[in-house]
């Protein structure tokens, strides 16, 4: 059960009485503004008290939310796209969804995780869980846009990589591992967005960037709180102790200086008014494609190195703890 | 042969945790081994052949010809979370340091190997379950460039859970790091060998350990991206016993070759004499 | 619009042969087509869809805004290896010129496609059913030379029954001799896209044809390595009609999309559009 | 059934007979010498006239003999080897055989093509027809001894890319496409040898070379001649006529400027003197590599370039037959 579902019901209940008095106040004489108005008021107040600040694990439950924009939500609203299948060799992952794309009167590639938006899309694009033929798909399409001088725009939005048998059998690790190098490698600008969960090193093969950005209630976690829970403590309840711990919100990491970017969600979420926060997205991205394209291949490799390199270097940077512990 | 200098200070540093107890009993078969047995043969059961675990130091001792010259001690773990559960992660690492002997996950450093220069990193799986956090990352990074600008082969023994919970994105972040470097190296034309021993997974079987020209693995060592359980818990069903193992993973096409430990510094030394030749064909 | 100059020059070579013939019967369904209609539907039937094998001169009418330059016209087989069966090469080839009108399997040039200056190759299988000699090959090898001397993106339609008997080795080695090509052009930063028609196999499939940035695949072509009939030789049994099929080889990862014919020029002018601002990111 | 083989059972009755009276001859004070001469004349004879000069239909089934030494007969003989395994994807096929070795002392990557010696091992080896795995191993190994400066040497063997269903499903065309587009970029010097049967595109992805050798009774062709008679003639029947009018010996394809040098072979075939035959086959790839990696890496490739840029070109050679007719 997701939490920030079940809050939204409440909320649901009272914008629909809102609206039953609107119809009624259009019916009849009565002046029934002044209701309306206090209603209205009542919603704010609910809906800052249910959403203006979320812990690390409510975002976790925003980031899953079911009607959070997806990958392709982003890309719809792209001005061209033209989808590119395949790796090649074995098979089409639906997980992951690529193409030659146009962002603000530019050509670019786009590569995003796409889960389901309902259960059965959520089978076909096996709930955005990636496999080594869907990350050898990312490599090719990187590859490419290296190639012929694209930037790299990514969308990522996954629980991690496909765990299963027969991804294990045709070398996750190695898909995974293969897609990091091509994008430390790649000769053109890479902007990468976290727009739902980015979980562990099945969203970090998609986000080696120049850029990267992270919408304000997505998170970005080592492993996911429940997995990490189950590690250390072999209790996957403790899941939102470990949300806490593990430091995976937008907030977080920017002090971390792991993104750069954060973009702000309305209240109560992306999905509360998912138009609005694609258009802010995507400017953000066009932005720092545009700013970036300036800059050679080799300064954009040379620049890259440099920033990886000084994550977690020692003697670089205080060495303190920088999170707080609520 | 007798000890060299800088084995004799590592070990004694072993001194007061590992070696207290002289006696080992092999997870396979249970027999009791004497410490010293084992280690004369590659900490290898006498019994029934499975291999241990293999400490880091014990491990360089094995592998290279005689002096080691260890980079990156300096680089030590902060704690950047502020983590804390049971015990804060400077109570953890403090203790891993006690019980190891060892200062992080990795040790790297430069030394001979069957006569030829060459960088020499080895994971540790007994301290933080070998997982990768911000140290074992700079650590690889450092003995990379160094290789780099040495011109010399490097040699990667990994022994990992993954990337450490405890050290969060900044863990995760260290593929990156280590995939930076080892790209760089590798572009220049430096040959990069990675040994697989028990346990390889997550992220460094997802980094660097699969990114190397040739991937060798340790007999019956375990190595996969998602660990057992986790696929066992997924798939609601148990695995076969030779699943993730190395030779399964010969079989799929995934790794060059297994080797025995007994055999493995004679493997690496012919590799990096074949590596050796290509380098003077180029110049 | 009005047949271009160059079109109609070739279009009066064509008469004698093909069209004779007012009406074509659909393969598929039986339906018998008047010509001038099934040529205005881009030789697609008119009742069922089906995608008739087009010539390589409609398909680069089809395709090129106006003009086309052709490129390597001159270039026409010899008989190197004397071959002789019921008739000699040369009488083979002579009336596949008769009957096709074309020189050889393969058309190159240059012209615009969507307003984008492009090197075009299209494969014609009525002509000796679109094999490999060495002709095709010096002329695809002269089209990609031409194209990355001009910096210009290279489209190709193949259509082959794979490489040439009567030209033996000589024509084998035309695969090494266009992936030479290919190599240099791409290795260039030069945009290559190739579409694959029906049918596409063997020499043509196993070298440029899958060496490309994007692969395009016209709706319902067959394309595979080995014919479908070794392999039900070798199997023994009957392959499902889906097999090899652009559909199949789509879910199968081989290829990054099918496209209907009527919609093949709007995608390769919005490919050639990416490939173009591409570069200008490069200069 | 193969003619090759049939026809040695005379010729060994023959070396049956002078091993015996030779025996006779040891054990008994009647001096038999001259018979025996006159035997080993007779055979001497007797071989001249079966193998002294064989049709091409005959050198294919030479070719295809079963104790002909296979690619690891030729490794075996090598100073040192290191096996490579795997597509590093999905699978090692066993029909491709690879790995570091030393050659007259240097290192050098080898890989072959490895039909089986006997029933089991073809049943392992395929018959050693490659799988689209085993030319993603061929390609990651050249592509290995490219970086590392190693000259790639290769053995080829065999019929012809495996034409199974599971090979077109994983891709069987790019699979050798992208295997001939890794030789003709590599930046080391590349020698290859025929050594059996060289059966069109799934020989010719090992066959780019610098320097391409071919035993004196191997065979190399667009296609089997038992698949030319079909394709041309729809009649297998014809492939003896096929065999003849596809100019697949190595004289043949030397006129032709195809390959670059002839091993010679002892009468009755390679597999008469094994040895002999090894030790001269790599000697001959010693030379040529000794004599290659005397160049840059830029001169072999603009080198290997013009070479198969040459083969068929039109207006630079001679364009009238070059074979004759029998
Ligand atoms: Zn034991
Ligand atoms: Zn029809």
């Amino acid at each position: 059960m997701n939490p920030i579902v079940e809050r939204e019901k409440g909320l649901l209940e009272v914008e629909r009485r809102i609206n039953d008095l609107r119809t009624a106040n259009a019916n009849q004489p009565v002046d029934m503004s002044p209701e309306i108005a206090a209603l209205e008021q009542k919603y704010e107040e609910l809906q800052r008290e249910l959403f203006g600040s979320l812990t690390p694990w409510e975002k976790i439950h925003m980031a899953r939310h079911p009607e959070r924009p997806t990958a392709l939500d982003y890309v719809s609203q792209l001005e061209r796209f033209d989808e590119l299948h395949g790796d090649r060799h074995f098979r089409d992952d639906a997980a992951v969804v690529g193409g030659f794309a146009m962002l603000g009167g530019r050509a670019v590639m786009v590569i995003g995780q796409q889960r389901g938006r309902d259960t059965k899309e959520n089978l076909k694009r096996n709930f955005g869980m990636v496999t080594p033929e869907g990350y050898r798909k990312v490599k090719r399409l990187a590859r490419t846009a290296s190639r012929l001088g694209l930037p790299i725009v990514t969308f990522i939005d996954t629980k991690g990589a496909d765990p299963g048998i027969s991804s294990e059998e045709h070398a996750q690790s190695e898909a995974i591992a293969m897609c990091l190098y091509e994008f430390v490698q790649a000769r053109v600008p890479i902007v990468a967005t976290i727009i739902g969960e980015g979980g562990s090193g099945g969203a970090l093969a998609l986000g080696i960037a120049d850029h990267v950005i992270m919408l304000e209630h997505s998170v970005y976690s080592v492993a996911s709180a429940e997995g990490c829970a189950a590690i250390l403590w072999s209790d996957a309840t403790k899941a939102e102790e470990a949300a806490t711990r593990l430091k995976l919100t937008a907030a977080d990491l920017q002090r971390f200086g792991i993104i750069d970017e954060i973009v702000p969600e309305p209240l109560g979420g992306a999905h509360r008014e998912p138009l609005t926060v694609v258009a802010r997205v995507l400017e953000s991205v066009r932005r720092a494609v545009q700013k970036l394209s300036a800059m050679s291949p080799e300064a954009l490799q040379e620049e890259r190195y440099r920033k990886y390199r000084r994550i977690g270097a020692w003697g670089t940077e205080r060495r303190e703890s920088i999170g707080t512990i609520p | 042969m007798p000890t060299p200098d800088w084995l004799r200070i590592r070990r004694s540093k072993d001194g007061d945790g590992r070696d207290a107890a002289v006696w080992s009993k092999c997870p396979s078969c249970g027999e009791l081994l004497y410490r010293r047995d084992l280690a004369a043969n590659g900490h290898v059961c006498t019994r029934c052949g499975y291999a241990f675990r293999m400490g880091a130091y014990d491990r360089i001792s094995a592998i290279v010809d005689g002096d080691f010259t260890e980079i990156g001690a300096e680089v030590q773990a902060g704690d950047p979370l502020g983590w804390v559960d049971k015990r804060t992660y400077p109570v953890k690492l403090n203790a891993d340091r006690e019980k190891s002997g060892l200062g992080e996950a990795v040790v790297c450093g430069f030394g001979q190997i069957g006569g030829h220069d060459a960088a020499l990193g080895v994971m540790d799986f007994h301290f933080r379950g070998g997982t990768m956090g911000t140290v074992v990352g700079e650590r690889i990074a450092l003995l990379l460039e160094a290789a780099r600008r040495r011109k010399v082969p490097c040699v990667l023994f990994t022994a990992s859970g993954g990337a450490r919970m405890e050290e969060g994105m900044l863990a995760l972040m260290q593929m990156a790091k280590t995939t930076a470097a080892v790209a760089r190296f590798m572009e220049d034309g430096n040959f990069f060998v990675v040994v697989l021993t028990d346990p390889t997974t997550g992220g460094v079987s997802a980094s660097f350990a699969f990114q190397a020209d040739v991937i060798v693995a340790e007999a019956k060592a375990m190595i996969g991206f998602a660990g057992r359980r986790v696929i066992e818990q997924t798939i609601r069903q148990k695995l076969p016993d030779q699943f993730q193992t190395a030779e399964f993973l010969l079989e799929k096409g995934h790794i060059d070759m297994v080797v025995e430990r007994h055999a493995l510094k004679a493997t690496l030394t012919r590799l990096l004499q074949y590596a050796a030749d290509g380098k003077k064909v180029h110049a």
